[in-house]
């Protein structure tokens, strides 16, 4: 990671290019709000909004992880499994209790968060390949476990805590922006959070200025798994149950989000606020089209249209490059 | 401690590399409270000195004295803690997070919750910022700041703790002229308060304008330290180029009258920033020297000739036809070939093997339908090999494994099995070892007696001067003298190149 | 840093003035003009059964003058907790669940039932706890159709052989209960055994690969039926007998027929299929949710009629256009 | 100068025998590791080491190892395709349905030259815009995948009448034994394999992935050699999507889901770097084999295809690290 120092250019004055790209997402956001109140009239209503989050959480609690390792300059395509993992897990452990089998089922998550962690970082291999490898394997270790059939939880209680709300707001939208603001605080005012950036931004330069760079990528692989088992606990609980091919495309759906709020593929750009642009749009765009009555293909159209599209925003407008 | 003492000293200190001495037994000191300058050209060791310095090589021979005691430090790290800091050439900054966030980078204060203490990192930066008169906000992104701010941002962050030394690395390689004096402000007060500052530049200009003392390297060696006040430009600029005229150099020179049909001319040619309305031309048969110091816009012009770079105007023609500028692939297809300074980066394909980067711009002309003729690239390998003396084990050997004299030759071989019309050697004996340096020399004079025409750009004084039949001298971006070899002398060229004078000394 | 809060200040307020001016509560009497079906399909793009279900339901839901909103959940349980939750959003009269997991809805028809909007599981069926949530069941009976299978196999081999079955793909409610089916009605012959079971996911070159496989293992002799999840699966397996020259000495029995396989039938492929319809299956599901939302009676189980078909009385049924 | 001349110390240093000793591991290691786990499952069943099933799991694997070796070319030139999956799907409808519109020959034509134009994309994308290859290929694997369902509406195509037609012998055929499928994959493989060791081409492409800037300085137009490899990699996966397409006469949108990252698996499983500069079609062989066994011999076992996934995942791993930590000298980073 070279140092672009040489080419850069002195930008003092206010760039509307610039704020353009970096908010592109918020731009993208009003559009969708427009375009779909304009063409569904229950787009806007108070439940409709509250089901977008609701619906959206999940993705964003994955999100959440995924912006601090892609801050880093790494990525992970396992969340999806892990996941569906501790989604089956939490059913299969209903028995010592939530409070236990809760607990075991982040501890699944964050184990293998770590795995991938410790491959990337002490094996030196790259995150692609690691993440690619535990994709498959822990798919086949929910199957294995389950036996390919769906598992039923006997507790209801367990099923009221997705259900659950505060005042108006869903329980799993709470936690999600809960943890949306701490991950955001830790990224702004934590050594860690600042660490992420330095790593992502020049890692020789992070690794010069003592950074224990190891320490945060592991750190961040483990908050992936954390987050993604988070999100397959609330999954659960929603559906009472726990099916083998829960977040089959999950990883994608989060890498999407986490990339259209703007956040760095190459790393040391992006935060959480964004991403819950990214995050929202998603929710908005298949809620809405949902609500238009669209085939499910244009979704993906649509979103693979808007990636590309970010893409070449990030290319064309890059304050830093040439 | 008195004022002129001396805080670090380093005797004798000798490092030897596997096949290369890059230093042989430097003495080098610094006072408190002094500018001492450490000048040399590319390659001459001072780079190594000051890894040696900060511990990231350690001596081979000889010790370093840092505040009376003798020290071996760690690392740039366990030498920055321990009040020594060097400020590299390549800011090692992260574009992406605020001035402060940089200056205490691996060590951001927190408060008594394990948060950062945003409040206190900004006052403290601002502190710091305020010390060293910098114009900006602690706040701000450094990735949006001007080269010259994001050094300052980097002084600072050698500031943080107390400092004795600063080290600055080739610190105005990227400034303009403003920021320059900017820094230099910024140097004189930091000598003021009594830092001993380490200035490494090969910009005589501002050796004399900031230093108090020069120490000069040349391949490793010190060749003089000077008081800065009792020198001049030319005296310096002999001491860091100037050899005895080595025996092979020795060339027979063609004159004024002796030149052959023009190969290569260049017209007008201009980039902004680095160079400025530059003609010449280059004749068959012939070696034009184009000397300069780094920096002047050698390198930039040589690769915009080849066309991995573009002009913003100009024009170039090859034996009378325009060619576009800016293609590398026509330039090859038209026979020009180009023996880049950074071997590793822009010449090789580390990972392949030598007969694979050594034929890698004949394969075009060496196929057929596509297909490499593989005997005959065997052929060229050897005859090649045989012919420039390539010390490899086998064909098959990853060029990386080579010394750096043959992978030079194998980058000169690369472009010599295409029988180019115009070779251009851009500093062709850096960091190579004297056996070998004399082997490219008498190399160049043959090809130019085969009837290529080369342009060789160094800025080592007798190379081109020993190997040229004419010289170009470069100065920032400019040409400013034309002589050919009966008529050069040391001291014109030196003239030419450090910009005394310039224009006045044209000749032809 | 606070540019962006503003922005994302702004755009939350207006979306919540948008909301302000959009929402607006009416309810009224569902009369057979105004009914408004909702449906969550289980994975359209998946199999042709699915498309023609897709479109049939369009058709006959036009034909009797009701508006629909078709969603698909593309195979992902989750997507189709949300997809309930959207459709309750909308406020249709009668939401028409094909569960991907039949587990996974509870909670979510749960939520629907609470909402007093009514739901008719389509399909496949819904986990017991669920039929008090749910006004009842329209589609075909898959266990049923497995034994069925399962019946004809024992027909086609004397009551005696070795069987491989290839289900569809691991975690669909609907692949477990063909499977099921099948295999608890080979139970009760002693002559009959289902020597391996591999998952073929409904997918024809999978099913042919998994077959080829399968060819290699049991050497000549040693396999004498093999039972498909459907015919898709069927097909593929043919591929695989017809390229080892062995089609003759293996009679094949699927639980679903498709216009491949009908022709594949007529030339004696295959002994034994089921003919079920998506077009009846469609148009059943559509006018029992009608009858739901116009406030008559149901019965709880409405199956659609899903017959044996064999070689003799293939004759009676047109070639299926999906 | 200095850290360069550091790197030469290292070399020093390596050539002393534990790295010798790396350096056969690093040569031979994923070949060890496909004879134990072929010995491994031999063991276990009968049918598995016989001249049919060795035929038959050839057979298997030649789609993805058609594509595989596009890909190889692919990460050679430093660069991703995520986007093969959804193209094999196309261009199985494709040619399916054009079959009996306009007949076998104009079919292929059809499929071969949508491969290209999606390539070409692809390629103009990354080689001419400078993006992310991960991203936009990523991007249009989405976009790929909703054009065939927009084509297909979610219904398979199938050729109305088999027999007719020559079409299925792509797909089903044989010559002297040996399945057709096979055969193409055998030639694609020399051609490749040829290419990229005996061609301009091969050369050029590997200077691309190992240095670009130095490519740049000896004249290589970096921008087409990238362009291409889309290109390339883009006409493999329509004689993939042909030949799928061909042994099951008909074709649905979802045929080739996934298959990006069993591809990839493969490729990076026979040693080819994610960074460019170095792999080899017959490293990429053994790789496309190594899975095709593993999932032949799973079947075979009595094992579901999932349980191999977690063995697959052991080994991506473990062959991955043995070939970095034998590239750097020790184990741990």
């Amino acid at each position: 990671m070279k140092s672009k120092t040489g080419i850069m250019k002195v930008k003092d004055n206010f760039d509307i290019w610039d704020f353009v790209q970096k908010n592109s997402i918020w731009l993208i956001f009003v559009i969708c709000i427009v375009f779909f109140s304009i063409m569904t009239p229950n787009f806007l209503r108070v439940r409709n909004i509250t089901n977008i989050f609701l619906q959206s959480s999940f993705i964003g609690i994955m999100s959440i992880g995924m912006t601090y390792l892609m801050i880093d300059g790494n990525f992970d395509l396992s969340m999806g499994s892990i996941m569906a993992l501790s989604a089956v897990l939490v059913i299969g452990f209903m028995d010592y209790g939530i409070p236990v089998a809760v607990l075991l089922s982040l501890l699944a998550g964050s184990a293998i968060g770590a795995l991938n962690g410790l491959f990337v970082t002490k094996a030196g291999i790259n995150a692609f390949i690691v993440t690619l490898g535990s994709m498959l394997g822990v798919r086949g270790l929910v199957y294995i476990y389950t036996g390919e059939r769906a598992l039923v939880s006997s507790e209801l209680a367990f099923s009221e805590i997705s259900a659950a709300s505060v005042g108006p707001i869903p329980l799993p939208v709470l936690i999600f922006l809960i943890m949306l603001i701490l991950g955001e605080l830790v990224l702004r005012y934590t050594s860690h959070g600042r660490g992420c950036y330095a790593i992502g931004g020049n890692y020789e330069a992070a690794v010069n200025a003592g950074i224990k760079v190891d320490k945060h990528i592991i750190i961040n692989f483990i908050l992936a798994g954390f987050t993604a088992a988070l999100a397959g606990i609330l999954m659960a609980s929603r559906m009472n149950a726990a099916t083998p091919t829960l977040g089959m495309e999950d990883h994608m759906i989060v890498i999407t989000a986490v990339v259209l709020g703007g956040t760095k593929l190459d790393g040391g750009f992006g935060n959480l606020i964004r991403t819950l642009g990214g995050v929202l749009v998603i929710g908005m765009i298949r809620n809405g089209m949902n609500l238009l009555n669209v085939h499910s293909y244009v979704n993906m159209l649509i979103m693979g249209l808007i990636l590309i599209s970010v893409v070449y925003m990030d290319q064309k407008f890059d304050p830093l490059e040439e | 401690m008195k004022e002129n003492e001396c805080i670090l000293e380093m005797r004798n200190i000798t490092k030897t590399f596997p096949g290369v001495k890059a230093l042989d037994k430097v003495n080098f000191e610094v006072k408190k409270g002094e500018v001492h300058a450490l000048v040399g050209e590319n390659g001459a060791g001072k780079s190594t000195l000051m890894k040696v310095l900060s511990g990231i090589h350690s001596p081979s021979e000889g010790e370093i004295i840092y505040q009376g005691k003798k020290v071996e430090f760690a690392g740039p790290l366990d030498a920055k803690a321990k009040g020594v800091v060097l400020i590299h050439q390549e800011l090692s900054l992260v574009d992406e997070m605020t001035v402060a966030e940089n200056i205490f980078l691996g060590d951001l204060p927190r408060n008594k919750f394990g948060f950062i203490d945003w409040k206190g990192l900004n006052k403290r930066s601002k502190e710091l910022l305020e010390r060293l008169e910098c114009e900006f906000e602690p706040t701000e992104l450094v990735g949006r700041l001007s080269i010259a701010r994001q050094q300052m941002v980097e002084i600072a962050r050698g500031l943080t703790q107390d400092v004795n030394i600063v080290v600055f690395d080739e610190p105005t390689a990227s400034l303009t002229q403003e920021e320059e004096k900017v820094l230099f402000e910024n140097i004189n007060r930091l000598r003021e308060q009594g830092t001993a500052i380490v200035y490494i530049s090969h910009r005589l200009n501002e050796i004399f304008q900031i230093s108090d003392r020069i120490t000069v390297l040349r391949d490793g060696e010190m060749t003089g330290l000077l008081n800065t006040a009792e020198t001049n430009e030319c005296e310096l600029t002999s001491l860091m180029i100037g050899r005895d005229l080595e025996d092979h150099l020795d060339f027979e020179k063609r004159g004024r009258d002796e030149i052959g049909k023009e190969v290569l001319k260049v017209e007008g040619l201009s980039k902004d920033g680095l160079f400025n309305d530059i003609s010449f031309s280059i004749h068959e048969g012939e070696v034009l020297g184009l000397s300069g110091l780094v920096g002047a816009g050698r390198s930039e012009l040589a690769e915009t000739i080849f066309g991995v770079r573009k002009a913003d105007s100009g024009k170039i023609f090859l034996e009378g036809d325009e060619i576009k500028v800016g293609d590398a692939n026509k330039s090859v297809d038209l026979g020009i070939g180009f023996v880049p300074e950074n071997r590793k980066e822009q010449g090789l394909i580390l990972g392949r093997s030598v007969l694979d980067n050594l034929s890698l711009a004949k394969i075009r002309n060496l196929n057929r339908y596509g297909f490499i003729k593989g005997r005959e690239e065997k052929l060229i390998y050897q005859d090649y090999q045989d012919k420039l003396d390539i010390k490899t084990p086998s064909s098959k050997q990853q060029v990386k494994n080579l010394s750096g004299g043959n992978q030079q030759k194998v980058i000169m071989a690369k472009w010599l099995c295409i029988n180019p019309k115009l070779l251009i050697l851009d500093e062709p004996t850096v960091g190579i070892d004297v056996g070998t340096k004399a082997e490219i020399h008498k190399l160049i004079r043959k090809l130019a007696a085969a009837g290529i025409a080369v342009l060789v750009i160094s800025s080592e004084m007798p190379e081109v001067m020993g190997v040229s039949d004419r010289i170009l001298t470069m100065y920032h971006g400019e040409i400013t003298g034309e002589f050919y070899a009966e008529e050069a002398t040391e001291e014109k060229l030196i003239k030419g190149i450090t910009g005394i004078e310039a224009g006045a000394c044209k000749v032809g | 840093m606070k540019k962006r809060f503003i922005t994302v200040i702004l755009c939350l307020t207006l979306v919540f003035v948008l909301v302000g001016c959009g929402s607006s509560g009416d309810e009224a009497a569902p009369d057979i003009d105004e009914v408004v079906i909702g449906i969550t399909n289980n994975n359209v793009g998946i199999d042709s059964y699915q498309t023609t279900h897709y479109e049939t339901f369009r058709e006959e839901a036009e034909e009797l003058g009701v508006e629909t909103v078709r969603l698909d959940a593309t195979g992902d349980p989750a997507l189709q907790v949300n997809q309930i939750e959207d459709l309750i959003q909308q406020q249709v009269d009668v939401i028409v669940v094909w569960p991907v997991s039949g587990d996974a809805i509870v909670p979510a028809v749960r939520n629907a039932n609470q909402q007093g909007i009514p739901v008719l599981i389509a399909n496949s069926p819904i986990d017991e706890s669920g039929f008090e949530l749910v006004e009842g069941f329209a589609g075909p009976d898959n266990l049923t159709q497995g034994k069925y299978a399962a019946q004809m196999m024992k027909e086609a081999l004397d009551g005696e052989g070795k069987v491989v079955e290839l289900m569809g793909l691991p975690g669909y409610v609907t692949a477990h209960q063909r499977s099921d089916g099948f295999n608890e009605e080979v139970e009760n012959y002693s002559g009959i055994e289902v020597i391996e079971t591999q998952p073929a996911d409904w997918d024809r070159s999978r099913a042919q690969e998994v077959m080829e496989d399968f060819l290699t293992k049991f050497p000549s002799g040693q396999i004498d039926g093999v039972y498909a999840a459907d015919d898709n699966i069927a097909m593929g397996a043919i591929n695989a007998l017809e390229e080892a020259g062995r089609l003759d000495e293996v009679k094949i029995t699927s639980a679903t027929m498709f216009g491949d396989g009908y022709d594949a039938m007529k030339e004696g492929k295959i002994y034994g299929t089921i003919y079920q319809s998506p077009v009846e299956d469609a148009r059943k599901t559509v006018q029992t949710a009608v009858r739901i939302a116009t406030g008559e009676e149901v019965e709880f189980f409405n199956y659609f009629d899903t017959p044996k078909v064999t070689l003799d009385n293939i004759d009676e049924y047109e070639r299926p256009i999906w | 100068m200095g850290s360069s001349v550091k790197t030469e110390s290292n070399l020093k240093d390596s050539s002393s025998k534990k790295i010798n000793f790396a350096e056969i591991i690093k040569r031979h290691g994923i070949l060890f590791v496909f004879l134990l786990m072929i010995i491994g499952i031999s063991l276990r069943t009968d049918s598995f080491l016989t001249q049919n099933n060795m035929l038959l799991v050839l057979r298997q694997v030649s789609v993805k190892g058609i594509i595989a070796c596009g890909m190889t070319y692919m990460l050679i030139g430093g660069e991703f395709d995520l986007s093969v999956g959804s193209l094999v799907s196309l261009t199985a409808v494709l040619v399916i349905d054009f079959h009996d519109i306009l007949g076998p020959f104009a079919a292929i034509i059809i499929a071969i030259l949508a491969g290209i134009s999606v390539g070409a994309f692809n390629g103009f994308l990354v080689g001419f815009l400078k993006l992310n290859s991960l991203i936009v290929t990523f991007g249009m694997l989405f976009v790929i995948q909703a054009l065939t369902l927009l084509y297909t509406g979610g219904q398979y195509v199938s050729v109305s009448n088999q027999g007719a037609t020559w079409f299925s012998i792509i797909g089903r055929g044989f010559i002297f034994g040996i399945p057709i499928p096979v055969i193409i994959f055998g030639i694609i493989l020399i051609i490749f394999g040829v290419v990229l060791s005996k061609t301009v081409y091969g050369r050029y492409l590997y200077s691309v992935g190992g240095n670009p800037i130095a490519s740049k300085f000896s004249g290589i137009p970096k921008t087409y050699i990238t362009f291409s490899t889309f290109i390339i990699t883009g006409l493999t996966a329509a004689i993939g999507g042909i030949i799928l397409g061909s042994r099951l006469m008909s074709a649905q949108n979802y045929l080739g889901q996934g298959y990006e990252f069993d591809i990839i698996t493969a490729v990076v499983l026979g040693g080819t770097s994610l960074f460019g500069g170095s792999g080899s079609i017959p490293k990429t062989l053994i790789g496309v084999l190594i899975l095709g066994f593993l999932s032949n011999g799973f079947i075979m076992m009595g094992f579901p295809y999932y349980v191999q996934w977690v063995v697959q995942w052991a080994i991506l791993i473990g062959a991955v690290w043995m070939d970095v930590a034998s590239k750097r000298g020790k184990i741990l980073a």
